[in-house]
């Protein structure tokens, strides 16, 4: 998977949930029709009005917390930092409608399937924020500090291993990676363990930004998070570069003068922290241009009749799913083992859970549709991936009523809950998440929902559990927990070996078979590099998937976002080559809201 | 005086100690982690393995406090985990913004109280006294968070009058006048709102003060002097009501501090008390434990400060 | 016959301070005073405020803790015993308060009051405690209704009345007044001082009678003792005292007091600053550096006064010469 | 009389008690002279108090209600307003408290305390104010008045917080000054100081001083004249030897007989059967004592009791003296 | 040795008769003081109301969801209008305020026992006890009351109403103790503790019924200020999210609809009743502790 487009992990009272992706880098081609209900919203607006000259575009970063401002793409642990040097990126890739990586950006990719090497190279004659060029010594660079045995982050991981040499280096080996090769000023050369589909999604530890080496090669790897070269005066590839932290609020970004693309037509960008209970007052009064990252799907309502934005609306890579706990992980061998006797055992029990569920109507209700049903594990902007002829589980109560009498779940004992086939008790335990604003309505609701057709399901713990709680008691298979609703985000790289290959520990539901290995292997197996096949192997996958619903997709997901009328042209569509140098403001403030 | 301060301060010690054996003892019970907050189907389970490895999570409570308390001893709370600073660091500047809104608050506060309670106890049982006591019941009675956010949406994003977020507008430069200015201006809203929150107290105590001292013997006796009545109060009844009032300054700072987790929520104002509440959901022991630590001392140091003014404003009170 | 003794009393309050709170000195509230109680008879103390009258009553009835010294009860050594109903000496010893109104509970009837000491160390039946009751207030000249009253209901001189059938309910030998009088208003406390009379005529009580009103004790005294700064300074009989006081402080505090003639007045104050710069004058023979009384020494059978620095010496070489001739 | 320094005439002071005023002081008419220590004696309750802050106007203007005419100087205190009476108050009539301990404010030195009635009723200059403060200070007898004025209440003893307390009274040469049981709290031989310097002072400043107490002891040592209250009224006035001789009053001859006599052995003390009355009970026509002499007939006692001059300056109240004898004995005939 | 005890005070002594600071002279001074009588009134009505109420409502059928009714006006399917699950608000505001009042008053009630039992006889007995509990209520005066029922509200696994109650009571008895230490120093000082001593009567007895209803009146006073304080912080910590689960309904989940904004502005029903609840609860509270209050002190009594 893509380690640089880290997904937000903020942990706070954020209201959506966390696993959500953020993604921004990449814009790619064409949009999917499924689901329909997204296309009510465009993903593109163009206001009236002459272009002032320069101007400031004002956004507002919704959080109840500072933000944590590590400006470095190798060391920021937190999503809104993420939405902040989106401003002054330092990517060097750009990506097609399929998150593939294309010529567009600063550099391009070769791949060298037989000998597992890909080779980079980069444009000439761009330049750092600082007028600096930027060298393959910067591309080097990021390698070596994850790398490093100094780096405290996540990024040094299976995928970063490999990379050839970096266990070497990371053990304090090698000086350097021997895997990293700078072939000449502007090429790089990389060599790898092994190879699969994802490296041309910028995964299998290709790392997709750069570091200004003229700046950091000074300071020891160990102090770099408490550098000002990453706190305070970062030096970037963006078309604006920072010019002034108040830590934790605000952020003033100024027009890179030597941006590639040429210098931004705004003077600059002013971005504030804003409590997520008064971000819908801050549009409406006209405070800010947009926020930074999409807005909570649950604050549409909030800002829907407001008449100074225009709402954008992009499909968001992730999914909601309904999870069943299947047995347990063995931390010894490090392998998922099915518990033939759990409580969630029967297939027919699960499916009937995920037809009785009324999804739709939450959708409607609470999301304005701006959730939908999801009939896959993969969400559909994954258009070469998705599997668009499934089925899934829908809103089907009599049928869940039909597969529960057929599998012999009755109510024997008349008190109007179903007992299982032996004629025990059946009490299911479900793990909910809470924080999101309408968390408990929902967790309410789904309940509601089985009691309809004749299954007890009540909270574990008694209540909805708080993010961290929540994980801790699923990872350790918490015995409390029969069910558990969650979401993943998918990443750039939607492949599902870890999340549910035999020996991945975030395989919730730890229900493990030797077909679904081989499924899951097969999408990442050297023969999918032949697009054909990987595809075949993921709608093979999907299939499998539905059919022995461990995990039961429940909704996907459509990310907002506001533009105030003043802005000329925005652009959140992942395949056109909108850039932010371009945008232009057609007044000097941003327009009020009359509602 | 100077040898009672340094024993008031030695006594602290074992006081934290306690507690903070109880936070750390608590916070190790607290189900996740800090490093739980980065599962992403991306991250690798193994890293997040080695990682608390590394912070030492999978030792005994006890080595990990005995580890924390040497360190602590020497001034080092540890690294944040969120914010990757020294706690000390980070929890410095909080503090401080914490410290300055209190400061404004109680300043406001006062402004407000002391003449509200100064005429409900000077004008007792009137009209004027009665109205008095309504609104700080009333101020008590409301729920700090309604009336904050009705405060912010109106005044903040109706009529623009105050910045909504934020503590500084980035425009001015560290320590030049409008900086300052601006620092104030941004404090002002959320302070207003704490102030008036919190006159009840204060309202309450001056009143029945005043009552108390009209029916002293020295007043009686200032009066039989023949000076004018409203020297009579503003020399006595006022004075000797203000001081155990003045004395509780150590007492209200810190109350306010520990109140801040509210108002720094709503107002996005990055305090003390949000920074806890954000710790909290995102595991960060470190921060946790030393935020309950300053606070427990700042308490400490409250109750100190107070028997100081105490001393130093009534002359019956010596400390030696 | 004597049948309480009280030997070299000390009573010390610590003062706390310095480092962790520790004790840096003591207050003498009490510093060695030896006293005996004889059946039927008052015993009066007398001194300025604070000189530790109070605590001299409360540390014999067990209210303050004894530093040291001993109380001898009926040839029983009673110092510090934990208080408990089933001993006599506890039944025997009783006490009434200056304050009568703060020594009666406010929450409580009269009748309750007065059962307290009744329920406690007489094991009485109902009936016979009601009739106790009534007798109790029949002494102390009280009618049966007020039973059913509150403490508040009555004037100054009654509740001081109450106060006294309460004390005198399991019949004591002995009862420590501490300043029964000095709230009440002259009638009133007129009023009460004739029943303690009456009581002990009628009960063979003693009292130990402390007041700062040299008036008042001299009418109910029949040994008194003038105490200053924790210690006794003269004690002896009414005659003794009054007629012929030696020590310099008790002539003093008998010259500061107001007689009811005023066309003595004149007389009077020239006598008073006479004292007064006699005692101004020789004052530092009659106490030691730190101003503490020094030991008495008698002078008769019922006179004893405190030394002064000159017959301190005096006596101290005769003691030793006896002592001596006993050596040899 | 060219002497008289202030004249009270049938004094009326009311306290609101559940919206109906009850007199406390009920008809008191009293003269003050120059030169002149004027005692008042009587019970807890009987109004003494209260018709003192009658004549300072310290009463709480609204719970009380004073009716008569205190007239000084050709004024009316009875009828002054705040402004008005403050000129009065400390220049002309000086006030000295019982409760040494807390008639100080104990936030304030003593300088200080002493000084500011002087700013007020003075135009003297700082320097001058305060050379004057401590001439008073030493004038009350306080050694080391330098150090005094620095110091706190708490740090004087309660005989040099009654002495401060003079001083202030004193402060600006009142022509009157009112002293309510300025030694109650104190011991006696602080007791004896204490009124040494009021005569003492007195004769220096030829002020009138009123003096209350419950002591006749006190009383014997200083009073010129002495005026005896009775549940609001005054029913006996003398001067001090007449009164001291010659008591006339059942109420004045049952109070002498209750003093434990310093030097007589009697075993039985005269008690005065009954209670005070309290305020709300009070009866308001006839004899207020008659109740406690309830073996004297009726018929002995006025309707409308008034003060009668039974020999010169001797006024004693109701005409149950001539007929009064002591419970038990055998009193005189009527006539 | 002052000769003149309270002359008000004798006064009121001459013509009631019952004792000083009993029951008669609360309920003389709610008399009085109409505001305070009303206060009471409508409190006891109030409360009483809402328990017979909640009574004969079923928690589980009322707090079902129904998303079509998401945020109902009032009107005549919902008196009070209906909340984001579409759940009665009345409903609602009715088992929340039991739920509220309940917890509050269970705090008040254990912190109250301890916190008097404490109070009492470390001030009774001064010395060693003294001492000790003196060292342990000042170490909780350290303790950052707001933040470590959070910490503990994180750790509880089986959290619910009970938890709820002990978890707050663990650490609000400090200032009842603290208040009752000081009343019950002063107060065993008097003579009729140290008569009772020297007439016999046991510690405990003298505690429990000599001294314990002398500061009747402050004690309550502390109860209902503390009782008042306690629906405060229930609510604000269901503001924060550290309260009870939103499917037990309480005035602080209510209440804290309020931080949306959009709820704020215009789906007033939600939140607003609560609030006035609150208020109104808390001025009633307050009026009703002030009487007690006075009647506790001669000095500002009114009758
Ligand atoms: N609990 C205590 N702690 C410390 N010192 C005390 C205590 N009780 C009394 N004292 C001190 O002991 C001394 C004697 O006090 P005591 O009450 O016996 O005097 P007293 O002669 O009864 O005075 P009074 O006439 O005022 O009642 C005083 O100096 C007093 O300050
Ligand atoms: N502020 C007041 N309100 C109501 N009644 C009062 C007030 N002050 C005094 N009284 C009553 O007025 C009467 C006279 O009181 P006053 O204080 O004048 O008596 P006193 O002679 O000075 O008594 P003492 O010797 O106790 O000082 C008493 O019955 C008293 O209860
Ligand atoms: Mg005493
Ligand atoms: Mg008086």
């Amino acid at each position: 998977a893509c380690k640089g487009s880290e997904n937000s992990s903020e942990g706070n009272t954020e209201t959506t949930p966390k696993e959500t992706e953020k993604e921004k880098e990449e814009k790619p081609e064409e949009k999917t029709e499924e689901p329909a209900e997204t296309s009510e919203f465009p993903l593109i607006v163009d206001n009236e009005g002459e272009a002032i000259k320069g101007g400031t575009l004002k956004v507002a970063l919704g959080t109840d917390s500072p933000f944590q401002g590590i400006f470095s793409w190798v060391l920021y642990e937190d999503g809104y930092d993420a939405d902040i040097m989106a401003y002054s990126s330092n990517a060097i890739f750009a990506t097609d409608g399929d998150f593939l990586v294309n010529d567009k950006g600063i550099a391009t990719l070769e791949v060298d399937q037989a000998n597992n090497k890909a080779i980079v190279k980069i444009r000439e004659g761009v330049k750092w924020s600082d007028g600096e060029p930027l060298k393959i010594e910067d591309l080097i660079l990021p390698y070596l500090i994850i790398g490093h045995p100094d780096y405290q982050g996540i990024r040094y991981d299976g995928d970063f291993q490999n990379i050839v040499g970096a266990v070497e280096y990371h053990d304090g080996k090698a000086d350097t990676i021997s895997g990293l090769k700078k072939i000449d000023e502007t090429t790089l050369e990389i060599s790898f363990q092994k190879l699969s589909p994802a490296i041309f999604s910028v995964g299998d530890g290709l790392w997709s930004y750069a570091e200004p080496n003229h700046i950091l090669k000074d300071i020891p790897i160990g102090q770099l998070l408490e550098s000002d070269a990453v706190r305070k005066n970062p030096v970037t590839l963006g078309a604006f570069k920072i010019d002034k932290i108040v830590p934790g609020e605000s952020v003033q970004f100024v027009r890179n003068e030597h941006y590639w693309k040429g210098p931004a037509k705004l003077d600059g960008v002013l971005l504030k922290a804003v409590p997520s209970t008064s971000i819908a007052a801050a549009i409406q009064s006209g405070e800010y241009d947009m926020t930074a990252g999409s807005l909570p799907a649950t604050k549409y309502p909030e800002v829907k009749d407001f008449d100074n934005i225009t709402i954008l609306a992009q499909p968001e890579l992730s999914y909601s799913y309904l999870g069943f706990k299947l047995g347990k992980f063995d931390t010894v061998n490090g392998i998922s083992v099915m518990d033939p006797n759990a409580k969630m055992g029967d297939v027919k029990l699960r499916q009937a859970m995920g037809y009785a569920l009324d999804v739709e109507q939450v959708n409607e209700v609470y999301y304005d549709n701006l959730r939908s049903r999801a009939n896959s594990l993969i969400p559909p902007v994954f258009k070469s991936f998705y599997d668009s002829s499934l089925k899934g589980y829908y809103y089907d109560k009599d049928k869940a009523i039909e597969i529960l009498d057929g599998a012999g779940y009755k109510d024997t004992d008349g008190d109007g809950f179903r007992e299982t086939p032996k004629g025990e008790k059946l009490e299911i335990k479900m793990a909910g998440m809470a924080g999101d604003a309408i968390a408990e309505e929902m967790a309410a609701f789904w309940m509601q929902n089985w009691a309809d057709v004749g299954l007890k399901v009540v909270l574990s713990t008694g209540r909805l559990i708080e993010f961290q709680t929540f994980y801790d008691k699923v990872e350790v298979d918490d015995p409390e927990i029969d069910i558990y609703m969650a979401a993943w985000g998918t990443g750039t790289n939607p492949s599902p070996a870890g999340l549910y290959g035999k020996n991945a520990a975030f395989n919730f539901s730890r229900f493990t078979t030797p077909e679904l290995d081989a499924l899951l292997t097969a999408i990442d197996s050297p023969d999918a590099f032949d697009p054909a096949f990987r595809a075949n192997a993921f709608r093979e996958w999907q299939e499998y998937m539905e059919e022995n619903a461990q995990v039961i997709p429940t909704q996907f997901r459509t990310a907002i976002y506001t533009i105030n009328d003043r802005v000329k042209h925005y652009d959140v569509n992942y395949d056109t080559e909108f850039d932010l140098n371009e945008v232009e403001l057609t007044a000097d403030a941003p327009a009020k809201s009359t509602k | 005086m100077w040898k009672t301060i340094l024993r008031r301060v030695l006594v602290m010690i074992p006081q934290l100690f306690v507690l903070s054996l109880l936070i750390f003892i608590l916070a190790s019970f607290m189900p996740g982690d800090p490093f739980t907050g980065l599962i992403t189907p991306e991250s690798d389970p193994n890293r997040l393995e080695e990682l608390r490895e590394a912070a030492g999570f999978y030792d005994p409570w006890y080595v990990q406090y005995y580890n924390w308390i040497v360190n602590a001893a020497q001034g080092d709370f540890g690294k944040s985990y969120t914010y990757k600073i020294a706690v000390a660091d980070l929890i410095g500047d909080r503090a401080l913004n914490t410290f300055w809104l209190s400061l404004l608050s109680v300043v406001l506060l006062y402004l407000i109280a002391i003449p509200l309670g100064v005429l409900a106890g000077r004008y007792q049982d009137t009209f004027l006294d009665k109205t008095i006591v309504l609104y700080s019941f009333i101020s008590y009675a409301i729920p700090t968070f309604v009336l904050s956010l009705i405060f912010l949406f109106l005044f903040g994003y109706q009529f623009h009058w105050f910045p909504t977020t934020g503590t500084v507008d980035i425009k001015y430069d560290q320590g030049s006048w409008g900086y300052i200015w601006s620092k104030i201006y941004h404090m002002l809203l959320p302070a207003i709102t704490y102030a008036i929150l919190g006159t009840t107290g204060v309202i309450q105590y001056l009143r029945s003060e005043i009552i108390d001292s009209k029916s002293m013997d020295y007043v009686r006796t200032a009066r039989s002097k023949g000076i004018p009545i409203r020297k009579v109060y503003s020399k006595h009844i006022f004075r000797n009501s203000l001081l155990p009032i003045a004395a509780f300054l150590g007492f209200t700072i810190t109350g306010l501090l520990g109140g801040s987790i509210f108002i720094e929520t709503i107002f996005g104002y990055p305090g003390m008390g949000q920074l806890f509440v954000q710790s909290i959901t995102s595991r960060d022991y470190s921060v946790i434990t030393a935020l309950v630590l300053l606070l427990g001392f700042l308490t400490l140091l409250g109750s100190l400060l107070s028997d100081i003014i105490m001393s130093i404003v009534d002359p019956r009170i010596r400390i030696d | 016959m004597s049948f309480m003794q009280i030997n070299d009393l000390h009573v010390h309050y610590p003062i706390r301070g310095g480092f962790f709170n520790a004790v840096v000195d003591n207050v003498l509230a009490v510093d060695g005073i030896s006293l005996e109680f004889e059946k039927g008879k008052t015993y009066g103390l007398v001194g300025e405020s604070g000189c530790g009258k109070s605590t001299t009553g409360k540390s014999i009835i067990g209210l303050e803790k004894v530093t040291s010294g001993s109380i001898i009860y009926e040839g029983e050594d009673v110092t510090n015993k934990s208080r408990n109903r089933n001993s006599s000496f506890n039944k025997d010893i009783q006490m009434i308060f200056q304050d009568a109104n703060s020594s009666l509970n406010p929450r409580k009837r009269v009748q309750d009051i007065i059962a307290e000491p009744i329920r406690n160390f007489l094991k009485l039946s109902d009936l016979e405690e009601k009739r106790k009751i009534n007798e109790l207030l029949a002494i102390v000249g009280m009618p049966e209704d007020a039973k059913l009253k509150y403490a508040h209901e009555f004037s100054g001189g009654q509740k001081q009345r109450i106060g006294i059938a309460r004390a005198i309910a399991t019949n004591p030998k002995l009862i420590i007044a501490d300043e029964p009088v000095s709230a009440l208003d002259l009638s009133v406390q007129a009023q009460v001082l004739n029943y303690l009379k009456d009581i002990q005529k009628e009960l063979g009580l003693s009292y130990l009678f402390i007041s700062h009103d040299l008036g008042v004790v001299k009418h109910m005294c029949d040994h008194i003792s003038i105490m200053y700064k924790g210690r006794f300074v003269e004690s002896g009989n009414r005659q003794d005292v009054y007629q012929s006081p030696q020590h310099i402080y008790t002539k003093r505090l008998l010259s500061a007091i107001p007689t009811i003639e005023p066309s003595t007045r004149e007389s009077r104050k020239r006598e008073r600053i006479t004292v007064e710069q006699n005692y101004q004058k020789e004052e530092y023979q009659y106490f030691d550096e730190d101003g503490r009384v020094f030991d008495l020494y008698s002078l008769s059978d019922t006179h004893k006064v405190a030394m002064t620095t000159t017959n301190k010496e005096v006596i101290h070489k005769v003691a030793m010469t006896t002592t001596n001739k006993e050596v040899i | 009389m060219t002497g008289e320094l202030l004249t009270i005439k049938d004094l009326h002071t009311g306290f609101r008690i559940k919206d109906t005023y009850y007199d406390a002081v009920d008809g008191v008419s009293i003269t003050l002279k120059k030169n002149e220590i004027l005692a008042i004696v009587g019970e807890s309750g009987c109004g003494k108090s209260t018709l003192a802050t009658s004549i300072i106007g310290l009463h709480d203007h609204n719970k009380t209600k004073v009716q008569g005419e205190i007239s000084y100087n050709g004024l009316n205190l009875a009828l002054l307003d705040e402004d008005n009476f403050n000129k009065v108050r400390g220049e002309e009539i000086g006030m000295i408290f019982q409760d040494p301990l807390s008639a100080l404010n104990p936030l304030m030195r003593i300088g200080e305390q002493i000084e500011e009635g002087l700013i007020y009723h003075t135009n003297l200059s700082k320097d001058a104010r305060e050379k004057r403060v401590l001439e008073l200070l030493s004038q009350v007898g306080i050694p080391k008045p330098k150090r005094v004025i620095r110091q706190f209440p708490h740090q004087l003893s309660g005989g040099m917080r009654q002495r401060v307390i003079i001083a202030i009274a004193i402060s600006c040469k009142p022509k009157i000054i009112i002293a309510d049981e300025p030694t109650t709290a104190l011991d006696v031989t602080i007791q004896a100081q204490i009124l040494d310097l009021l005569i003492d002072l007195q004769a220096e400043t030829g002020a009138g001083i009123i003096l209350i107490t419950h002591d006749l002891g006190v009383v014997a040592e200083v009073a010129d004249r002495v005026a005896v209250m009775y549940a609001g009224q005054i029913i006996e006035e003398a001067p001090v030897d007449e009164l001291f001789s010659n008591p006339q009053h059942p109420y004045t001859r049952s109070l002498f007989n209750s003093i434990p006599q310093m030097n007589s052995e009697d075993d039985k003390l005269q008690v005065i059967q009954g209670l005070v009355p309290s305020l709300v009970k009070l009866p308001r026509t006839g004899c207020r004592f008659s109740s406690r002499i309830p073996w004297i007939p009726a018929r002995a006692h006025e309707e409308n009791p008034i003060l009668h001059e039974i020999s010169p300056g001797h006024l004693v109240r109701c005409t149950c003296w001539q007929h009064f004898h002591f419970e038990g004995e055998r009193g005189g005939s009527f006539q | 040795m002052s000769v003149n005890v309270g002359n008000v005070k004798d006064i009121n002594e001459n013509i009631i008769s019952s004792p000083p600071t009993g029951i008669q002279v609360i309920a003389r001074e709610f008399k009085k003081d109409k505001l305070a009588m009303f206060s009471l009134i409508g409190l006891v009505t109030v409360i009483l109301g809402i328990y017979v109420a909640a009574f004969f409502l079923d928690q589980e059928t009322l707090m079902k969801v129904s998303l079509r009714d998401k945020f109902a006006e009032p009107g005549d399917k919902f008196f009070l209008g209906a909340d984001q699950g579409g759940r009665s608000i009345l409903a609602q505001l009715i088992l929340g305020a039991r739920n509220s009042i309940t917890i509050a008053l269970s705090v008040t009630i254990i912190t109250g026992i301890f916190g008097i039992a404490v109070g009492l006889i470390t001030g009774y007995f001064g010395g060693l006890i003294d001492n000790i509990f003196m060292r342990i209520i000042d170490f909780f005066i350290t303790i950052p009351v707001l933040m470590i029922i959070i910490v503990f509200v994180v750790i509880i696994p089986k959290y619910n109403v009970v938890t709820f109650i002990f978890i707050m009571s663990a650490f609000l008895w400090v200032s009842t103790a603290r208040l009752v230490r000081s009343k019950s120093l002063t107060e065993s000082r008097r003579d009729y503790v140290n008569a009772s001593k020297t007439m016999g009567t046991g510690d405990a007895k003298i505690i429990f019924t000599e001294i314990m209803p002398n500061i009747s009146s402050i004690l309550i006073v502390d109860m209902t200020l503390s009782f008042a304080g306690n629906v405060g912080l229930e609510t604000g910590l269901s503001y924060l999210g550290f309260g009870l689960p939103q499917s037990v309904p309480s005035l602080g989940t209510l209440v804290s609809y309020a931080n949306n904004p959009l709820i704020l502005q215009e789906k007033w029903w939600v939140w607003l009743p609560a609030s006035l609840l609150i208020l109104l609860l808390m001025l009633a509270i307050n009026y009703v502790g002030q009487a007690i209050r006075r009647s506790a002190d001669a000095r500002q009594r009114l009758g």
